[in-house]
């Protein structure tokens, strides 16, 4: 077997020297009964050429072109050389930098992440990951309510409904309580149930959020005025914040979200990177990794972990959370990413995902499509389309018409769809025109 | 050499990226919302492909050297798997279009599952937890769920844990919203029925149990205490971390436990990636398998489908479908062993294991006699008499160009050192790090300051960990 | 432009500290009516993601299917670690190895080919390289004229016939006899013409042959007798000598060829691999770089460029040879692939690639297609097909029918013909249904 | 630490090679010609893996640092281009498969063709050589059937080449057939009229010259010397090594070159390997290229096809149609590029090279005054007194974790250090080169035996180069 570097002889000449005369007496203190007696039922080993050409088959199963799919997990272009800088072994194969001393690789480019991505969402600080969008959503609310000592958070409805029904599933488990606030005409959450509610540990808003609509975030603080109730800002497209206003210009205390736009590729739903930022005060009980800067024995700039009495493998049961392995290497590929575009880059790519989009929206107007939520959008919004156009029309077509969105102050045949850079203008008008060709 | 940080590099006003053109016009942004710009330094792609690489360069990684990491199964991540993983049909596969367009995807996810009850015996399995630690949550809120339709959620309040278990046992239990009861290892280090017994009540929820645990030791009493812990109504938990010496050897369900997660990053080869992504699918047996986490992925006439019908799951864990391109790299690790591969995988590693232990028992105190499996748990017993410790032995190994152990863990002992080596290390390379391990023990009796002064030839000294946590610096400023 | 580091910020402060006013200042030693006055006939830059699908559209334009191709470029199976530890910046973007404290790597790794290499060719000794087989082919011819102060050569026909083109282009500038020996009906070499001819600088031959035919090479060097004419055994598939005997068993004073099928794709033909031996007295005549094995100042092991006084940047105009760049990666992939099967990894793949071809023969021979030539083969051999398959039948059928072999010795419709490893039975027995279908 | 050779590791019994299956029945090999066993090691892919990673990290590469090779320019190779080289449909196209299978590969090598005739004004180009010094094999076997097909083959048989030309220009036209005439630079480090018009005559059948010379200036008399060798007879041929600065500025067609070759891996970003593969495509005038080599790559009616047609063709130069896959990275990079892109790359050039030369110049004697393009030459001469030479401040230069300058070449200075920083550096960059080099020229006052005996921090301390060559060991035992 090709990854088993033992010959025949180095097995037979190491039993030897341990007096032993099969490898079966290694396993001796396993009692006997519970060793199998057949072979698992599992076929031998493939080659690699057989297994190439297998999985070269099953993945072109999938469809893999472009569509306007988003929802949570966006089409971006990713350079190159994210990829080849990331398969290097001393990143790619290298366990948590536990050893600092030789681990420095690791520990700066985490550092190097923590800083720019608190920078770009005008936060204090930031975590060096979670595992997806929505578990560090999940991981916000715990937070608030730890650093509240409340059970109540007040959530609103337009957040990614995938995430919801993450939370679902903690709060089920841990039991505290959530309460929903409304989306408006506008595609917007009606904040009016913050007035009426007390003891609230969190208020949690989504922008954009899942109607691709930018929340009017700034209402949110003064809204809590003096209360200890804290703003738990999240996103699942991240690359907003090239051109519209970070969670930190509102006071949110706890920014998190999903990462993926910044570099990870679609991969049917994972891995992605779950960012957690979040402010100062928060420091000492915040869930997961955090690298810090410090100076070895002769005063070098050096970094390692720091602040672990707040994890699990130091603190056990009174641990700030349970995370462990998190997502070092998409931490990786972020921060590789972020320094290629730089703010100018970046500005720059949101530019055309806005330029994208308002155009495609101009467009579907123009051929009968309608758009309902009448606040401005990013790059996803949700298109009403003609009900001649028909989920099977769209296939027929050769298109994903998007996500279908079901909600009371939505029309039928509501979709949510999502435009990015890597949409030429050519692509939109194909799109419009055989949409309109049906109409 | 030095790196400097990204901002101390240039003057920040590069771009490394192909901007695209656009040709949709341009929209003028008039929001109150629009952002009033910021400052993230931009570099050149040259710039940034030798930042980057020469930060590798201060890292160490499997194919560096050995990398003993006990409980960590540090084993030879093949460059197959991430092949596997970059194709484009599954790489630009999106989460959400659909049974129709994802037959691919849903192929790989079902087939992993299938191979996984097979190694393990039992008869479901999820793929959404994104790593063990998550893995054991989804365990234990299925374990809740299941008290839960007994009537019994608010009585069943404790886990029982072990005193070798890892952190993230009494983590994930407590973050689940239970007590945890610590239960200790006997001199040869393991569980007996005795002392389980005695915290066995109406009280206990479950008991989580790592096997074969830290010590490296097997858990022989394990089909009593699970029989025990059933008959009090209790759900017996199966941390799989340490599945790699069982494979086609012992099957788990065989054991008693009713869920137990896999860490595909350890024993299925996928790359740790500094610190993850890893993946960490459960499986149960049949009578809790209704709690599992929805979507489950079915295959029914001749189609994979996302099932979302079981009333009873606890529900989503995960954004999607938990770290797909993981789960295609251990399924392809899986599917380039076969079944004999698998077996040899166990055998080898307990070979390796052994032949540390043997080799080094003259050199470094065992605190338990009983036989190792994979692993085998060191201290610094014999070395504290010449001012040496575990941590000392350790930054010694760096300056030796080996990773040191897994070290101070588990905590019943002092002074740990638990060595893992995994099958992939070839002979020559456990004699090299033999020979190491050895000259530091006489290093530690002849002239101990050689190693409470190291790493000397790494990329920094002793780092103070005690100012990064007193005054802790965690970004830059530019 | 993303591969160039200098924002117009740096560029402005450097000409300050140059004491200039604009760039072009710094190329006023050119005679100003050189300077062009406009801008190059090339568009502009193109975009990572535009290239990509250029290229990928581009590729798709070649059929890049199994064929039974050869005849110099074969189809083997390549390990993807080989391009994996290839693509380590540190190994691909270093120059030629002059400085030996800072190319331990490379030097090494070198060292190790000329060790498998001449180990594997039974010779005394290997080079670091030539371009290619043909023009390895022609050094060693070189290096005999060379060697024996003579200037006349003589040469099988059975050689590859695009190595024949290149000879002859050679001897054309360089001035030098070449003279032909004839092929006989066993598709070997007809070797009378050695006892006639006087004053030859060398004899060779290539084995296995172009038509696959494995040459009866223990006849050359008895035939040589005392004469001081050297023998130069050449190879386009170098894999043959897993199970077949190689050059140095039979005396050969230069073994020269291709070393493609080692871990090298087929890459529309380059870059490939001149793999050059030599025995122990050509030594300080032959071309091309050499690694040897040294220490250093403390009495290490170490490697280093060695006997370079016959190379062109120390000897000039009476150097052994020009080459300079030689195919230095291409060599790292050899040593990578033997090294990953070892002798017995070899003589199973040879074994392999036997018995496919051989099976291939009988079941051609059962629909009814000749095979001319006797003489025995490893993987490569001509095949006369029936009138009734013309070329355009086989395309209309998905197949490429072989390299036309055109020779006085054969039938029309002769092609030759390359079965190796990556043929399945099933793939075989498809070729052989589709054209017997035919038949 | 140290890394043993592949057969220090292990029994060598081990396969890392995924061996098929076969099934199509053994046949006995009855031959006298049967290798009777032979001995290579073999190991995993995990030995494999991590042995050539070992070693990769005692090499220097571009993305390692500044690699300011002079008349070498190594700049840095995208990424892009190697994926592009990677892709299928070109790794797997066979060379013989027929022009309508290969209409993609030929595209490439057409339009690579006119890209490269459009940067020189050449007329023509042929992509076959495999490397610079093949091309000008290649050119100068133009020239010689130039002369023969005029008659005058027998006469013209010497090509003037300047002394501070590359070896490859002598031992290309000594291996050729031709007398060598050294032709001396002047004082300000370029050709003159004067100087070539002293051998002009009826035996010359050209002259070779490089531009900007490897002094790093440019020959300003040029078109005067081309006009004056093509009025006697001969013809011109340009070393395209330092075709780097003239990118978008200067159409070497202008100068009067009748023939030259481009290094594609150094002005078109093709990694150099570590020796190899590069590419030497050889451009020409109208009236030499009918004899360039067959085949040619031809458009006609929108179809790509191999030319065989020319009848005064030199022939074949290489077994297939030269490095296809280099060829397709450097058209990968014009493409990127654009014609502002290249643009800037020849600007940039110029100016890292005169921003180095500014700042040390007051360290480092410059023996030439004249104006430098795109590489600075410095000599010791201010070190000398010391006790220090330019091999010893290369040497220093790699404990400091730099890559020397090309040094003892040009060979008409003496102590020659050639620096070419490319327009890939940086000018963070730029400035820690220069500081080494200041600090380097302050040591070599103070403590010259720092500089004598480093490198200390590197793999190894100097080699014994003497030793190898008087006791060649070009092969290991085993």
């Amino acid at each position: 077997m090709r990854y088993l570097p033992h010959s025949k002889n180095d097995v037979e000449d190491m039993l030897k020297t341990l007096g032993l005369e099969s490898i079966s007496e290694l396993f001796s203190s396993i009692p006997e009964d519970l060793i199998l007696k057949d072979q698992l039922n599992i076929a031998n080993g493939l080659t690699e050429w057989d297994l190439t050409d297998y999985f070269t088959q099953v993945s072109d199963k999938n469809y893999s072109r472009k569509s306007f799919l988003g929802g949570g997990s966006y089409s971006h272009y990713i350079p190159n050389i994210i990829n080849y800088l990331t398969s290097r072994s001393e990143f790619l194969t290298s366990y948590t930098p536990y050893q600092p001393e030789i681990s420095q690789g690791t520990l700066q480019a985490v550092f190097e992440y923590q800083t720019y991505i608190s920078k770009y969402l005008g936060m204090d600080y930031s975590n060096a990951s979670m595992y997806d969008g929505a578990t560090s959503f999940v991981e916000g609310v715990l937070l608030s309510l730890r650093a509240t000592k409340r059970d109540k958070v007040l959530v609103s409805l337009a957040i990614n409904p995938r995430y919801l029904e993450v939370l679902n599933t903690y709060k089920e488990a841990i039991g505290f309580q959530v309460i929903f606030m409304d989306i408006d005409k506008s595609g917007k959450t009606n904040l009016d149930k913050m007035d009426s509610l007390e003891d609230i540990a969190s208020v949690v808003i989504q922008s954009p959020n899942y109607f691709g609509v930018i929340e009017d975030q700034d209402l949110i603080k003064p809204r809590i005025g003096e209360e200890k109730t804290l703003f738990i800002s999240i996103f699942s497209e991240i690359l907003a914040f090239s051109i519209f206003n970070p969670p930190g210009i509102y006071g949110a205390d706890i920014a998190c979200g999903e990462g993926q736009s910044f570099g990870l590729s679609r991969s049917f739903g994972g891995p992605y990177l779950g960012v957690f930022a979040f402010s100062q005060k928060l420091l000492r009980l915040a869930p997961g990794r955090l690298v810090g800067e410090s100076v070895d024995k002769n005063g070098k700039r050096s970094f390692c972990l720091t602040l672990a009495t707040r994890e699990q493998h130091i603190r056990r049961e009174r641990a700030t959370s349970n995370i462990c392995s998190n997502q070092g290497l998409c931490v990786l590929r972020v921060i590789i990413y972020l320094s290629l575009l730089g703010s100018s880059g970046l500005k720059k790519l949101g530019e055309i995902n806005y330029n994208n989009s308002e155009y495609l929206k101009r467009e579907l107007l123009k051929i009968g499509c309608s758009i309902n939520f009448s606040g401005e959008t990013f790059n996803e919004f949700v298109v009403t389309y003609p009900r001649e156009l028909s989920s099977k029309k769209f296939f027929d077509l050769g298109y994903v018409p998007g996500i279908e969105v079901v909600d009371k102050t939505l029309p039928d045949n509501s979709f949510l769809i999502t435009v990015t850079e890597v949409f030429k203008k050519s692509d939109l008008d194909s799109f419009i025109e055989a949409i309109g060709g049906v109409l | 050499y030095e790196e400097p940080l990204l901002w101390e590099i240039g003057d920040g006003q590069g771009v490394g990226f192909s901007i695209p053109g656009c040709e949709t016009g341009k929209t003028i942004l008039k929001s109150k919302h629009k952002r009033r710009g910021f400052k993230l330094p931009g570099l050149s792609e040259p710039e940034v492909s030798r930042h980057f690489t020469r930060l590798s360069t201060w890292n160490y990684g499997v194919d560096t050297n050995i990398y003993p990491l006990g409980s960590c199964t540090m084993k030879y991540n093949p460059k197959l798997n991430e092949k596997v993983a970059s194709l484009k049909g599954f790489t630009n596969c999106h989460p959400l279009q659909g049974n129709d367009l994802s037959q691919g995807c849903l192929e790989v996810l079902f087939k992993t599952g299938e191979l996984l009850k097979e190694i393990t015996g039992m008869d479901d399995v999820t793929l959404q937890p994104a790593a063990g630690a998550h893995g054991e949550l989804v365990s234990l809120m299925m374990f809740k769920k299941f008290h839960r339709d007994n009537g019994e959620e608010k009585i069943r309040d404790t886990i029982l844990i072990p005193d070798s278990a890892h952190g993230t046992n009494p983590a994930s239990a407590s973050l689940c919203g239970f007590k945890i009861q610590v239960v200790k290892s006997n001199i040869d280090g393991v569980l007996t029925v005795e002392e389980v017994s005695k915290y066995l009540g109406s009280n206990i929820a479950g008991i989580m149990i790592t096997n074969p645990n830290t010590l490296g030791i097997f858990e022989k009493n394990i089909r009593d205490i699970s029989e025990l812990v059933h008959r009090c109504g209790g759900l017996v938990y199966g941390d799989g971390a340490n599945l790699n010496p069982l494979l086609g050897k012992v099957k788990v369900a065989d054991t008693g436990v009713d869920a137990m997660h896999i860490n595909l990053h350890k024993t299925f080869s996928t790359p740790h990636g500094g610190g993850g992504p890893g993946a960490g699918p459960v499986c149960v047996k049949r009578h809790i398998s209704k709690y599992l986490p929805n979507p489950k992925v079915v295959f029914n006439s001749g189609k994979y489908t996302f099932d979302y019908s079981c009333k009873e799951s606890i529900g989503r864990v995960h954004g999607f479908y938990g770290n797909f391109s993981v789960i295609l790299k251990a399924y392809t690790y899986i599917l380039s062993m076969g079944r004999d591969g698998l077996k040899k995988v166990g055998e080898y590693s307990v070979l390796n294991a052994n032949y540390i232990r043997f080799r080094l028992k003259n050199y470094y105190h065992l605190p338990y006699n009983a036989d190792s499996m994979h692993e085998v748990l060191f201290n610094d017993e014999n070395q504290k008499k010449f001012g040496v410790s575990t941590l000392d032995i350790a930054k010694r190994l760096e300056d030796k160009g080996f990773h040191p152990p897994t070290i101070y863990f588990p905590l019943v002992v002092t002074g740990s050192m638990l060595i893992e080596p995994t099958e992939s290390e070839s002979r020559t390379s456990l004699d090299n790090f033999i020979k190491a391990m050895v000259s530091i023990s006489k290093e530690a009796k002849e002239d101990g300051n050689i190693l409470v002064n190291s790493p000397k030839n790494c990329k920094c000294e002793r780092v103070d960990e005690t100012l990064a946590a007193r005054k802790p610096i965690l970004k830059g400023e530019f």
